[in-house]
């Protein structure tokens, strides 16, 4: 257990390195250019090198890279050319909010999800069902923001309940994380009822049924034990893909996470910024899955980790 | 009064395109200290008579008419009557051993919930003491070590005596055996059965059987039925159906039971102790 | 040059009294820092003057009034002569010296590429008179240099460095209170020993919102305040709210559907009649109407006529019919054209865009629409690196409300630069920039605006853009918000803002 | 003995369980003679089940030779035994599981002929069939799936399907163990005709002596993964030597040969030889 | 236990199964009521309904979109600035009018050509990436696993607007390379569920069995482990269509969509988004709801299939 997780650790940090990387070649190849950016309107050759050179972009991207990979192996990803300040300190100030937000959405999305998976597979085939699912997948089916606005529209501006504009207040954080919870809902919840139904239906429930074993624990620790890996992989999937930010709804919202940040440094071509962003979300995303894996063994025994198949 | 009695019980199973009558009509009774045995030939309807009793078959899949009765209770009627006796008056030794166990639950674990299930008051050292004690009763080696294991490291025949054990420790009244010893060497099955007469013996219990096993049969039984479609063919006194078949189906199996040959018991010094008659 | 001396809060006080009160103003994008030597833009200015002050600012008229300066004098062609005013101090008390003018002035041109820094022809040397006066000299003159100085924002020289400044002192109405930088929120209070009037509110909190439709929520919810820059569409629907009120000034923004100039002798776009003909195929007054909100003006000469300088040369005008006869009788029948814009450039852009080329359409003419995503990559399509192109559509923003600013820049090509691609999109003309030229030179003002109006002349007659237009400054806030001038440069006095209860 | 289809030496395999190292076969060896059928019977849990599933190596042996027909299977790698694999088959003891549950009767039986080489679908199909009828199961059966079927029917699907691969050693384990006397008669019978007709040779692990003795020549007796008596079937089963198999020889339950109500002293004495044992074990 | 398992079907018994009609005759204690309630029936009419009402949901759109050019539409590229921003129900215009004046029905249909290509070929294809790459993890273990968890693992933790953007911005917004670009942003979902799901799999007594039998890992793979964990699979990709759809508007919103003026879902959205507050509700509203009910349809009727298939099956989950 212990050589795994080191092995795995070690291969974070290979995976973070070629990431970066690969982002950091992406970005040089693609078009577009920081000194535009960061010049006045109408620029001048001369303004625009000047701005260059003052960003290390006039050289070669192999040397930048070199420059870059000595900077960073003093623990130096940067300077934001936007916020003009190291760029991984910009990331780690809007992290706890994009952290806070993906935690929150991800366990409202459990609470409601789970139950209504387990729900909907008591009741399947029933219009109940029917119902749940309709509902579910048209909620996930439209844009983001279109629920995003919605809910603000009709809670705070109509209501009043909450602010619209995000952090200010605790309660501004519910309407993102419902928001975000209405896009992930039908899947954990169809996960949750196919695999349910199925574990329902076995021959140890069955049997631990005739043991006098109350329903509540045959639903949960037998069925609900037995579908939890599929579920647990979708929940740390979606978690792990929310630490990199839920753009729209972080904009909409005004929340200042990391997606916001990420997608205006690219629009603003923010190099240092974009990489420092693919750094700590790399090594964050690792660290869930890696999470998520550890807890394959506890939630089936008959995994094995790291194991070629015999 | 009978611990189990059962009249006119019909199972009904409403399947995809058919209603097929897996039961059809079957009566018998077990009293206290009694064993019954349905033999028959696979996919007669045996099992399904077991859950029926148990109310194990989904209210959407089967229709169950005609009255079963637990110590008195009718059990084919509401379903708290039966949900208060399972695990508690009646247990279960499932037939399929290798399925019949959470996968991801420790043997242990599931036996001690097991245990609680009629002692809730029972602590958790407790009822693993009880378990361990029940694992050692039913022949299973290292019982401490095994007790941590999970169902998929355990063979066939060691899962089949956790299924007993389980069923034995509830103290129940009556025990629903649904090939209880098919996984296991005829050592062990020997112990088993030893075990299930002396509680017998000792408390009462009340035993149906299902196996197909006629040497199984003849030992453990008072009463035999014979299954066949969903009906008794032929039944009564162990004795009378083993020695004295009627029906031409009961004859056949008999017929097909392979032959051990006799064998020089160096213990008794005699070439067939089991001929022997030695009922003290 | 400049007007009479003001006091720079001449607001009235009447309405609120010093009583405060919160005023929360939602931008839309991140202010980044209460500093503009690097950025600027419309809405910045307006709270980083809250905070800082400059020795001019751009007043109601586009004309520059004195703030820090007492006055601000052209003494000799090439010679600005400026005595500071003797009341002034930093929100701690301190006083505001020339050497802070100095340092500021050499910062602003230190930091490489700076917006402010290359608004100006050249740096000024400056040269202290005495505690309260300098000089600035400049090389060549440079009649506009009241105007320019006022984006000179000044603070201690001992606190300035040569970057954009989100913390520190000022001499302004407000004095910073918290400053996040990363998530772009700002608090600013009064500043209780402001030099001039006191700032009628006690607290301003800016924060901003891309989203503009969590713009307009959080003004119709009250989470806001005022929201500027709104797109027209916002504008319609907020005018409807009764909670709400939009004001619109004429901006000094110019948009236009550029032609390339760097198209090859014989290429039709490079016959004026051809570029003239395709002027008639635009429907401005529908695009006005039905996409703009008639929030916008037709442009009536090349640069907006709010400017200081501008000359009226001519009006478009939407005939179809004329336009398919001249692109026949000239060779552009059947012309074949390709837009490019940057993403967002200016409100509505891709469905004026769009309406564009189906009257195109309508006259004969395809178009082919390339919208340049965001990232500075549009930078190398006008200048000719990245592929070819037909018109542009673009903004051309004025920040010292002068036609000559504007003029110079688009206009003033000339070979030497268009080497380096320097030039307005190959925009070179040398009757033209010498001209130009000769009005920068020009300290008589009335006879600045008759070069300036010949110039203009001589641009119009070569037409340069399909369509130009200039969209009104539009600001949305609530009811409660009073006294909220918006001035023609699209930002306004925050000193006189009052919010009742 | 000269013709050994298989000879297995000094065959040790352990399971590893979160630290522990638990050893289930501990030094076995045995040899199957060509067209010869090995019974092994033994206590449940001695580790049967693991020697068959080493054999056909969905274990890897810790250590000895799994030597088929002169080659040692034992340590060879999975692309190394693929083309060996169709040799050596299995009837598994779990009928439920063994099966894919998605893939009707006559695909899962034809499956082998396919990875044999056999490319026409019509005649994988006919073969299977065939295979199908010949373990007594009905046409009907063809195109249902493992979850529709009994038990009984469950492992007599897992024997065709064996037997499709046309195998030279059959390992069967439990194979006949859900079946009823009357179909595991027939059963018997068809592993004794293939056996004639094609000199298949047999691994067959069964508690049940009575099919032992009539489907083996040779016999081990195995307990706590160790060989305690090996032996001709029937001298195993007419004079047993050692202590354990005299036990597993006295315990067999023979319904003809019984008397009287529950006569539990048939079983008692076993049981409590057991008992003492165990405790002195322990 | 088998018999726990309700559909053992008779071996020997074909005489007890008959037709509803003639057992509710005799002496039964199967009421037409308690027939209807069972499960198996409910599955049956469910698996109908669940077919009929996604085949309608996804046909309204499907069809409409397909038959666009036949449909008498009005052009969806060219509209009178005179009918600017119609409501719906506005005459003429069932859906309203841009703010362009062009027929919003006539758009999304003609848009939904171009969508549905997009959005069903991105999921096919990160279906089946996502399918065996996460299958040759979670069954092979080892190096294979790690490769792909970890490249898994990279793109997941890379902003994915970012990459989209910067893949487009590099080839170009043509049609393929949209489409190529969703699907890459989508396999990690069916990938990681995929893996999950194999990794027990694989320790199941049948795949044993195949091995046994000598099949090469890959056909394991590809006719045992694969189709027993599909269905699961399924769940999530088919719900993945939508997101596919709309990946192509936050394309779109940043300048790297499909070119202008052609419609697309995603275009159309992303142009009404900021016009959603200031009253044209419908412009976002209503190609939302199209896609909705796609969805919709698309996963009811997968649904449907699949408890029909397992009907004929026989099994009972
Ligand atoms: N996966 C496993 N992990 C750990 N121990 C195991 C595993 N599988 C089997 N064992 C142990 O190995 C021993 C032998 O098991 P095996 O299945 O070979 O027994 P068997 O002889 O076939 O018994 P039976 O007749 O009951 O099927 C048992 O003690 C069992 O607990
Ligand atoms: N869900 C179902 N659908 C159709 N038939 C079923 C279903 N469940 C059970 N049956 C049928 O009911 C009959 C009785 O099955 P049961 O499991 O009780 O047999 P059994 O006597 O226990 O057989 P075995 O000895 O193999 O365990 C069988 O013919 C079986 O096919
Ligand atoms: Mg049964
Ligand atoms: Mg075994």
């Amino acid at each position: 257990m212990l050589t795994y997780v080191l092995k795995r650790i070690g291969q974070t940090v290979l995976t973070a390195f070629l990431a970066t990387a690969t982002v950091f070649v992406l970005l040089r190849m693609a078009p577009g250019d920081p000194a535009a950016n960061y010049a006045p309107p109408n620029p001048t050759s001369a303004q625009l090198e000047a701005i260059r050179q003052q960003f290390g972009l006039d050289q070669s991207i192999p040397v930048q890279f070199v420059t870059f990979l000595q900077h960073l192996f003093q623990g130096d990803v940067g300077t934001s050319f936007f916020f003009k300040r190291p760029a991984l300190e910009v990331v780690m100030e809007r992290l706890p909010y994009t952290i806070t937000l993906a935690v929150a959405a991800i366990v409202v999305t459990a609470l409601v999800a789970i139950p209504l998976g387990v729900w909907m597979a008591r009741r399947a085939d029933t219009a109940q069902e029917l119902g749940a699912n309709i509902a579910t997948i048209a909620g996930q089916s439209m844009p983001d923001f279109w629920i995003g606005f919605v809910l603000l529209i009709v809670f705070a501006v109509n209501l009043g309940w909450f602010s619209p504009a995000g952090f200010d207040s605790g309660s501004s954080i519910v309407l993102p994380t419902v928001t975000i919870a209405i896009l992930q809902i039908a899947l954990i919840s169809r996960l949750v009822r196919r695999e349910m139904v199925g574990n329902l239906a076995a021959p140890y429930l069955t049997v631990a049924r005739s043991r006098g074993i109350s329903e509540r624990a045959l639903t949960w620790r037998y069925a609900f034990g037995n579908s939890a890996i599929p579920v647990v992989t979708a929940l740390g999937t979606r978690f792990a893909a929310m630490l990199n930010g839920v753009v729209i709804v972080e904009v909409v919202f005004k929340w200042p996470g990391v997606g916001e940040l990420v997608v205006n440094a690219l629009k603003q071509r923010d190099f240092p910024l974009i990489q420092a962003t693919v750094l700590v979300t790399v090594v964050l995303a690792l660290v869930v899955q890696l999470f998520v894996d550890l807890l394959y063994p506890l939630m089936d025994p008959r995994v094995r980790l790291g194991e070629a198949s015999a | 009064m009978s611990v189990l009695e059962v009249k006119d019980l019909r199972v009904e199973l409403m399947t995809g395109g058919s209603v097929v009558r897996a039961v059809d009509g079957v009566s018998f009774h077990i009293d206290e200290g009694e064993t019954v045995t349905i033999i028959g030939e696979s996919g007669s309807g045996k099992s399904t008579t077991a859950m029926a009793i148990l109310r194990l078959l989904p209210d959407d899949l089967a229709v169950i008419s005609g009255e079963a009765r637990i110590a008195g209770k009718d059990v084919t009627g509401a379903r708290k009557v039966i949900n208060g006796l399972r695990g508690r008056s009646v247990a279960l030794i499932p037939q399929d051993p290798m399925t019949a166990l959470n996968p991801i639950r420790t043997v242990g674990r599931q036996m001690t919930e097991a245990v609680r299930v009629k002692y809730p008051k029972l602590g958790k050292a407790e009822a693993k003491a009880r378990a361990l004690s029940l694992m050692e009763q039913v022949h299973i080696r290292n019982p401490a070590k095994q007790f941590d294991a999970y169902p998929h490291q355990l063979s066939g025949g060691m899962l089949q005596r956790v299924l007993i054990a389980m069923a034995v420790s509830t103290d129940a009244d009556l025990i629903v055996a649904d090939e209880p010893t098919s996984a296991l060497d005829v050592t062990v099955q020997a112990g088993i059965l030893d075990l299930l007469l002396e509680l017998q013996e000792q408390t009462g219990i009340a035993l149906l059987l299902i196996t197909h096993d006629l040497g199984v049969a003849r030992l453990m039984s008072d009463r035999i039925h014979v299954m066949k479609s969903g009906t008794f063919v032929e039944g009564g006194p162990v004795a009378d159906v083993v020695d004295h078949p009627q029906h031409p189906y009961t004859q056949k199996l008999l017929g097909a039971i392979p032959e051990l040959g006799p064998w020089h018991d160096p213990a008794v010094d005699a070439p067939a102790l089991v001929k022997e008659d030695s009922r003290g | 040059a400049c007007a009479g001396p003001k006091s720079a809060n001449s607001a009235s006080t009447a309405g609120a009294g010093a009583a405060g009160g919160t005023l929360s103003i939602v931008l839309n994008r991140n202010l980044v820092s209460l500093d503009n030597k690097l950025n600027q833009y419309d809405a910045a200015v307006t709270v980083q003057r809250a905070v800082r002050e400059a020795l001019t600012k751009i007043g109601d008229d586009l004309k520059p009034e004195l703030v820090l300066a007492e006055s601000f004098e052209q003494t000799k062609p090439t010679e600005w002569t400026v005595k500071l005013r003797s009341d002034i101090h930093y929100s701690d008390k301190s006083p505001v010296t020339v050497e802070d003018v100095e340092t500021a002035l050499k910062l602003y041109f230190q930091v490489k590429a700076g917006y402010v820094a290359s608004q100006f022809p050249e740096q000024p040397s400056f040269a202290k008179v005495d505690d309260k006066t300098f000089t600035l000299t400049t090389k060549t003159p440079v009649v506009t240099l009241d105007s320019l100085m006022s984006n000179i924002l000044i603070t201690p020289a001992k606190d300035n460095k040569a970057e954009e400044l989100s913390n520190g002192l000022g001499t302004g109405p407000f004095v910073i209170t918290t400053a996040d930088t990363g998530t772009g929120t700002y608090k600013l209070t009064r500043n209780d020993n402001y030099w001039g009037e006191k700032a009628k509110l006690q607290e301003i909190n800016v924060s901003y919102q891309e989203e503009e439709g969590a713009r307009v929520i959080a003004i119709t919810s009250g989470q806001a305040d005022v929201i500027d820059t709104i797109t027209p569409e916002s504008a319609a629907s907020l005018k409807t709210n009764s909670d709400v009120d939009v004001i619109e000034t004429p901006g000094t923004r110019l948009i236009h559907l550029f032609y390339n100039f760097r198209k090859p002798a014989g290429h039709p776009l490079a016959n004026p009649k051809v570029r003239e003909a395709l002027t008639y195929a635009i429907d401005h007054d529908s695009l006005i109407k039905a996409l703009m909100n008639n929030q916008v003006t037709s442009a009536e000469g090349v640069v907006p006529k709010t400017l200081a300088g501008f000359a009226k040369t001519g009006a478009y005008t939407y005939d179809p019919a004329k336009a398919k006869k001249m692109l026949a009788d000239n060779g552009g029948a059947g012309l074949k054209l390709t837009f490019i814009w940057e993403d967002s450039e200016f409100a509505g852009a891709s469905r004026v865009l769009e309406a564009v080329s189906q009257m195109l359409a309508a006259v004969g003419v395809t178009a082919t629409l390339k919208m340049i995503p965001k990232g500075g990559e549009i930078n190398a399509w006008r200048r000719g690196e990245a592929g070819d192109w037909d018109v542009l559509a673009n903004g051309y923003g004025n920040q010292t409300g002068l036609a000559l600013t504007n003029l110079q820049g688009q206009y003033g090509g000339t070979a030497e630069k268009e080497k380096t691609r320097d030039t307005y999109h190959g925009f070179v003309v040398p009757e033209i920039t010498a001209l130009l030229d000769q009005a920068g030179a020009e300290a008589d003002e009335a006879k600045r605006d008759a070069l300036l109006g010949q110039a203009q002349e001589k641009i119009w007659a070569l037409w340069p853009a399909m369509w130009a237009w200039t969209p009104n400054n539009v600001l949305a806030k609530r009811k409660r918000v009073a006294a909220l001038k918006l001035r023609a440069i699209n930002s306004y006095d925050l000193g006189a803002v009052t919010v009742s209860a | 003995m000269a013709d050994n289809l298989l000879t297995v030496s000094n065959l040790v395999v352990e399971y590893r369980t979160g630290k522990e190292v638990f050893r289930a076969v501990d030094d076995v060896s045995f040899a199957v003679p060509r067209g010869g059928t090995l019974a092994i019977v033994g206590e449940s849990g001695c580790g049967k089940s693991t020697i068959a599933k080493a054999l056909v190596r969905l274990l890897r042996p810790t250590s000895g030779t799994i030597d088929l027909d002169g080659t040692d299977l034992a340590q060879l790698s999975e692309k190394q035994l693929r083309p060996l694999r169709h040799r050596v088959q299995m009837v598994f003891q779990d009928p439920y599981g063994s099966l894919d549950p998605h893939l009707t009767a006559q695909d899962i039986v034809a499956e082998p002929l396919r990875v044999r080489g056999e490319k026409s679908r019509k005649v994988q199909r006919d073969k299977a069939a065939e295979l199908i009828d010949r373990v007594g199961l009905p046409k009907t059966a063809l195109d249902r799936k493992p979850p529709e079927f009994s038990g009984g029917q469950r492992q007599r699907i897992g024997i065709a399907r064996a037997l499709a691969s046309g195998p030279e050693l059959l390992v069967c384990d439990e194979a006949t163990s859900a079946l009823d006397v009357s179909v595991q008669a027939q059963v018997l019978e068809l592993l004794r005709d293939l056996q004639a007709d094609t000199g298949l040779t047999y691994l067959f692990i069964s508690h049940n002596l009575g099919v032992v003795r009539a489907i083996s020549q040779d016999t081990i007796v195995m307990r706590a993964g160790r060989i305690v008596e090996k032996g001709r079937t029937d001298d195993l089963l007419s004079r047993p030597q050692e202590d354990y198999t005299q036990r597993l020889r006295r315990s067999a339950l023979e319904p003809g040969l019984m008397t009287g109500i529950k006569p539990r002293h048939l079983i008692r004495h076993i049981a409590a030889s057991r008992t003492a044992e165990t405790e002195k074990a322990s | 236990m088998s018999t726990a398992n309700p559909n053992v079907s008779p071996p020997s018994a074909p005489d007890l199964s008959q037709v509803p009609g003639s057992i509710l005759g005799r002496d039964s204690a199967v009421t037409k009521v308690l027939l209807r309630r069972s499960a198996a029936a409910r599955r049956a009419r469910y698996s109908t309904i669940k077919i009929w009402v996604g085949a309608i949901c996804a046909a309204l759109v499907v069809l409409p979109v397909a038959l666009a050019q036949l449909l008498p539409l009005p052009d969806p590229i060219v509209g009178a600035l005179s009918e600017s921003s119609l409501p719906p129900f506005s005459p003429g215009h069932l859906f309203g009018t841009d703010p362009n004046g062009r027929d919003l029905l006539s758009r999304v249909l003609h848009g939904g050509q171009t969508s549905l290509v997009i959005g069903i070929l991105a999921i096919v294809v990160s279906g089946l990436v996502g399918i065996v790459a996460g299958a040759a993890a979670g069954y092979f273990g080892g190096w294979v696993d790690t490769i792909v968890s970890r490249l898994l693992e990279a793109q997941m933790s890379l902003p994915l607007l970012l990459m989209l953007l910067l893949v487009v911005a590099l080839f170009g917004p043509s049609i393929p390379v949209i489409t190529l670009v969703i699907a890459f942003a989508q396999w990690p979902e069916p990938a990681r569920i995929t893996r999950a799901l194999v990794l027990v799999e694989r320790e199941k007594p049948y795949v044993a069995a195949a091995r046994v039998l000598g099949l090469h890992r890959v056909s394991i793979i590809a006719r045992h482990v694969i189709p027993n964990v599909l269905q699961q699979v399924l769940v999530v990709v088919l719900l993945l269509l939508a997101q596919a759809v709309l990946l192509e508007s936050a394309l779109s919103f940043l300048g790297a969509g499909v070119q202008r003026p052609y419609p697309t879902w995603g275009g159309i959205i992303s142009d009404g988004r900021e016009l959603f507050v200031t009253g044209k509700w419908w412009l976002v509203t209503i190609p939302g709801i199209v896609i909705a009910l796609l969805v919709v349809g698309v996963n009811l009727v997968g649904d449907g299939l699949r408890d029909r298939v397992r009907r004929a099956k026989g099994d009972q989950s």
